[in-house]
């Protein structure tokens, strides 16, 4: 492999995607806009899904668009977490500061979200801890408008 | 199943930064693997390719490499998974009958590429790609955290995988330079930069440039081609759910799945492996994989004797961690695994091999899993 | 003349978009080049050079990385001469920008004689892209300072073609 | 060595502009839910493997599988997925086949899937990507800019159309008016059919006449549209097939054979083809498919075909090529009526990609509407039996071509 001429080209475009949600995550938009965590049911397995899903994967049971919601409060429990320096965008990767990193289960769901925790020390993190949402002052329907967890 | 052999396979010495055109790296591993065996284009009646969009940067990436794969007029497909997922197809064309030899193939070159972009973008683009916080590198930590805390196994336990995997590493003339290491220490692995707490940047397979190719034939075109051909004896393979909030992040469900499905028709158990190749993004994901696997009792992977010389040597190649050529990887565990049964791993060759198994997986934390059992053929 | 085509639309419900992007800017292409610089040195004393596969004798012009036929280097030069047939084309519809004022443009492939091969390129500006057909006879019009690279084929000129309203016919 | 693999069922979901309603995984259950509907004795849990694949670089997401498992059923199943451009449906499809046909232990139904959902994308930023970097690198080797973006309009997918169209009228003799009756029979018959896109009951061939080229010959109202949609298709054994549906559909043979990238590839090999309607690897498909097939004469024994043919120059190439018809007839032959739906030999009467095209899903949508007519299930069913079938797709750079045949009896192998 001895190769004098090679050229590197950059590419020059971006696309962009606007990715349609669909009615269930409309549904959990619209109520995070207001501050509120809705979660939807399976019919079978009673298990609670935040974000919402219309497929129950254990069961293969398709939840109801009407049916099956539940309210939820704005408390967790943390999962698991992790720290990491490094941020991740679309445009690339580079490190930045450390952040914790947590995967924290809404109380009275079954499934984890992944959200940064706030305001905590790595040295006082544990598994199993209470979190409670910090939520954005102005809220405008995505998954931006939950800040992260703090301690509860 | 009937017997399927892999008679050929080549790929080059892996590198962080191949600085070679695409067309001639696609032309010299094809070329590569059917010289190995002396064969001709013409001999080729199907070529797969495994390759990634978002990984070549452009659409429809298997369009341009017709000429280099040796797909000129052959039955061409591309699977947009693992190289070891591709073989997977390869074997099913050639089982059906209708074709007699297959080149799979499969790489990237991630000095090219933003690799942990890529990888953000095979997220939930309805909620987790917007925060952009569920990604290669986290999904790590979380996974490690979850086999540490549920099975009381110590940072340093999964630090000597990165030891042993970086030691074998710097014994095979083909892996990623960077990762060879052959005085490296369990404190140099945990002292090392913190990737994604608690995994550090040793117990990661960095992203490197390279390729590989395998040849498959049926049994009867094998014994032709070659004396020494290696028998797929049974392939499995399994997808868990997406979300990491629904699964048990400290065990791996779909690679146990896909073992059973790949014992069950094989006709053996774990006890009968002799070796495994298994690709490990993670130094923890080899014990996690290797228990689903059943090489050991769950949380008691980091008991095994696993050197190349050991009770049941894990990754005598160095694994994923020797050189992580993405949509390669797979073909490369496969292709080492075929080395040691014919007895071609020089210098690190394991003792007199007859059964092995090499896995391959995509997504994140080992999501889907394929496992194939190999068994030595010919003398 | 620009009439929307009706048809029996059904309109569904919008929900909310998350947006996402495909930076291209960040991935890059790497070439070899190796295989043309025999070709960019001989394009410079303005003469033409194509590569032949030893195994099927195809003729490569410009060169080529692989024969597809014997997935082997062609390595074999062949001198190739300046005239050439176009052998397929099209016509683009470029809009001017400030005047909004469509140009129509022909995109020519050409093969040259003594060739196997087709390649995208331009017929001289003075030819009325109607006059354009499959077959017509054409000569490389040369950069007057050859650089040696792709541009110094700077267009092609049509030739006498005395079976021109034959080939048209066909 | 091989089995017999058998269609269960096909399903589609509805195709549109803006599937804004849906996101990518609904969209997709959608579908698989219409094709598990056919077969009520089936379940999703009956399913041993998953097959899918679709343009990922036009939907913004890499491997989107991965997230859809649940949706799918998929949950710790085999799932593979396998994706190649315009023809990513047709591969999926064959994908579907050999995973069957292998006979791998524990496989045997296999739900195939492959969907598009542009309207989330940027699909000229898509194909584009299809040859930036060639276009890079042409660039650095010497082309100007100016030169460069003709070739770009010139190189996309409607230009490579336009070079076959050029050659093809050149070669049949045949008027823009030839092509807007195909148009014109396509649209028409989309709309009898219920998941299409553009139905336009009413459409002549004067109002396809009177809109702009985009690129010459070809005018705006010839091409295809930008869909959203999806389709699923259920391969299983002969054995278990019989108990699914009443109609079995036995796939007799498959192809998927690769042509050069020669043109538009700056350093591509390749034989040198010159002519871009003559498509040798259409030819080299359709040979290989029909003698696996057992078909020797595909123009009599063949009843129904399923022709992915974006462009109408294309769909009277393509049914030649294949061997449908003799050289030069095609354009007759939708004259005459022969391609009709109640005609000797009717096309595409699903309305073809012509007026539906979810890229990812269009070649799957040939094949699985040419299992639906024999099944006597197909949205806009043809009047007479048809007992063989044939479903095609291309892609890449028309350089990738798929060929399903299909049959109501299966073939036996005398090996």
């Amino acid at each position: 492999m001895t190769e004098q001429n090679v050229v590197t080209n950059k590419g020059m475009v971006r696309a962009e995607f606007n990715f349609w949600v669909g009615k269930y995550m409309d549904k959990f938009y619209d109520n995070l806009e207001n501050k509120k965590i809705v979660g939807n049911k399976c019919p079978k397995c009673s298990d609670v899904f935040v974000p919402p899903r219309q497929v129950c994967g254990k069961c293969n049971e398709t939840i109801p668009l009407e049916q099956n919601w539940v309210d939820l409060t704005d408390t967790g429990t943390l999962k698991n977490y992790t720290i990491t320096k490094w941020k991740i965008t679309e445009r690339g990767s580079r490190k930045v500061k450390d952040s914790i990193i947590g995967m924290v289960q809404i109380d009275g769901s079954n499934t984890a979200i992944i959200y940064k925790l706030l305001d905590v020390d790595p040295a006082d993190v544990k598994t199993g801890m209470k979190v409670k949402i910090e939520w954005n002052d102005k809220t405008k329907g995505e998954p931006g408008d939950i800040k992260g967890f703090v301690k509860a | 199943m009937d017997k399927v052999g892999i008679v050929g396979y080549y790929y080059m010495k892996m590198s962080p930064d191949l600085i070679y055109g695409r067309y001639n790296l696609i032309f010299e591993t094809v070329r590569g693997a059917l010289d190995s065996v002396n064969l001709k284009k013409k001999d080729i009646t199907t070529v797969i390719s495994a390759t990634n969009d978002y990984y070549d940067g452009r659409t429809i990436s298997n369009a341009y490499c017709v000429e280099p794969a040796g797909a000129y007029l052959a039955d061409e497909s591309k699977a947009e998974m693992d190289g070891a997922f591709a073989a997977q197809y390869g074997l099913m064309r050639i089982l059906s009958g209708n074709h007699k030899l297959a080149v799979v193939w499969g790489g990237s070159t991630p000095s090219c590429y933003p690799y942990d972009s890529a990888q953000l973008y095979q997220t939930d683009p309805t909620f987790e790609r917007p925060i952009a916080l569920v990604n290669n590198i986290t999904a790590g930590g979380f996974q490690m955290r979850a086999y540490m805390e549920k099975y009381g196994v110590s940072a340093e336990d999964i630090a000597k995988v990165a030891v042993k995997n970086r030691k074998n590493a710097a014994k095979n003339p083909l892996a990623n330079p960077e990762a060879q290491n052959a005085n490296i220490t369990v404190d140099d692995v945990l002292k090392s930069d913190i990737l994604s707490d608690p995994v550090t940047e040793l117990m990661y397979a960095a992203p490197c440039d390279g390729l590989a190719a395998i040849l498959l034939a049926p049994e009867k075109q094998a014994l032709k081609i070659t004396d020494e051909p290696v028998w797929i004896k049974g392939v499995g393979s399994n997808q868990d759910p997406y979300y990491l909030g629904d699964r048990d992040l400290s065990e791996c469900k779909s690679m146990e799945m896909a073992a059973k499905m790949a014992f069950d028709g094989a006709g053996i158990t774990a006890k009968d492996v002799d070796f495994a190749e298994i690709f490990e993004q993670y130094a923890h994901e080899e014990l996690i994989l290797a228990e689903a696997i059943g090489l050991a009792e769950k949380g008691k992977a980091n008991e095994l004797n696993s050197e190349i010389n050991g009770d049941i040597p894990i990754n005598p190649s160095g694994g994923a961690i020797a050189g992580h050529a993405p949509f390669a990887t797979g073909l490369m565990r496969i292709i080492e695994a075929v080395k040691q049964l014919q007895g071609k791993a020089d210098g690190y060759q394991v003792k007199d091999p007859k059964v092995a198994i090499a896995t391959g997986q995509i997504g994140f934390c080992a999501q889907n899993n394929i496992l194939y059992v190999l068994e030595k053929g010919g003398n | 003349m620009s009439k929307k085509m009706e048809y029996d639309r059904k309109e569904y419900d919008v929900t909310r978009t998350m947006p996402g992007n495909w930076y291209l800017s960040s991935y890059k292409f790497r070439y070899s080049l190796d295989h043309l610089q025999p070709w960019f040195k001989k394009l410079k004393e303005k003469k033409l050079v194509g590569t032949q596969c030893r195994s099927c004798n195809t003729v490569f012009f410009p060169p080529r990385l692989v024969c597809g036929y014997c997935l082997v280097k062609p390595d074999l030069w062949v001198d190739v001469r300046e005239t050439a047939q176009v052998a397929t084309f099209n016509i683009t519809y470029e809009k001017n920008p400030q005047t909004g004022e469509v140009v129509e443009k022909p995109v020519v492939c050409v093969r040259h004689d003594g060739t196997d091969t087709a390649f995208l390129a331009q017929l001289s500006p003075e030819i009325n892209f109607r006059e354009t057909y499959v077959g017509m006879p054409l000569k490389v019009k040369w950069r007057d300072e050859p650089e040696g690279n792709i541009g110094d084929l700077e267009y092609y000129e049509p030739l006498e073609d005395e079976a021109k309203d034959l080939r048209k016919e066909e | 060595m091989g089995r017999q693999v058998a269609i269960a069922s096909a399903g589609f979901c509805e195709h549109a502009v803006r599937r804004s309603d849906v996101s990518m995984p609904e969209m997709v259950k959608e579908a698989i839910d219409d094709c598990l509907s056919k077969v009520p004795s089936v379940g999703i849990e009956d399913i041993d493997m998953f097959v899918n694949g679709n343009m990922p670089a036009f939907e913004g997401a890499s491997i989107p599988e991965l997230w859809m498992t649940d949706w799918m059923g998929a949950r710790n199943k085999p799932l593979m997925r396998v994706t190649t451009g315009g023809t990513t449906g047709g591969t999926v499809a064959i994908a579907g086949y050999y995973s069957v046909a292998a006979g791998l232990p524990g496989v045997d139904t296999v739900l195939a899937v492959a969907f598009e959902q542009q309207s989330q994308g940027d699909t000229s930023v898509g194909l584009s990507s299809v040859a930036l970097g060639e276009l890079t690198a042409i660039q650095s080797i010497g082309m100007p800019l100016q030169k460069m973006k003709r070739l770009v309009s010139a190189g996309a997918a409607i230009g490579i159309a336009a070079y076959q169209a050029t050659n093809y009228m050149r070669k049949s003799k045949i008027t823009e008016e030839d092509l807007a009756r195909v148009v014109v029979q396509n649209r028409r018959n989309a709309a009898k059919n219920w998941y299409t896109h553009l139905k336009m009951p009413n459409v002549t061939i004067e109002e396809v006449l009177d809109t702009p080229y985009i690129s010459y010959p070809l005018r705006f109202g010839m091409v295809c549209p930008a869909s959203d949609g999806c389709c699923a298709m259920l391969f299983t054994t002969e054995e278990k097939a019989k108990d699914m549906a009443d109609i079995p559909v036995y796939v007799n043979g498959v192809a998927s054979v690769a042509n050069e990238t020669g043109i538009m590839g700056y350093n591509a090999g390749g034989g040198g083809q010159l002519d871009p309607s003559e498509q040798l690897g259409a030819q080299r498909s359709a040979e290989l498919a029909f003698d696996q097939a057992g078909i020797s004469f595909p123009g009599k024994e063949i009843d129904y075909a399923e022709v992915y043919a974006p462009f109408p120059n294309q769909e009277l190439m393509w049914v030649e090529k294949l061997g449908l018809f003799e050289t030069n007839t095609a354009p007759e032959m939708y004259a005459n009526g022969t391609t009709a739906a109640n005609g000797e030999f009717p096309i595409n009467t699903s309305g073809g990609v012509n007026s539906t095209n979810a890229i990812g899903a269009s070649a799957m949508e040939r094949p699985a509407e040419a299992a639906l007519q024999i099944m006597g299930k197909a949205g806009n069913q043809v009047p007479k039996t048809v007992h063989t079938s044939l479903g095609h797709g291309w892609g890449g750079i028309i350089n990738l071509i798929t060929m399903m045949v299909m049959a109501d009896e299966p073939k036996r192998k005398f090996k």
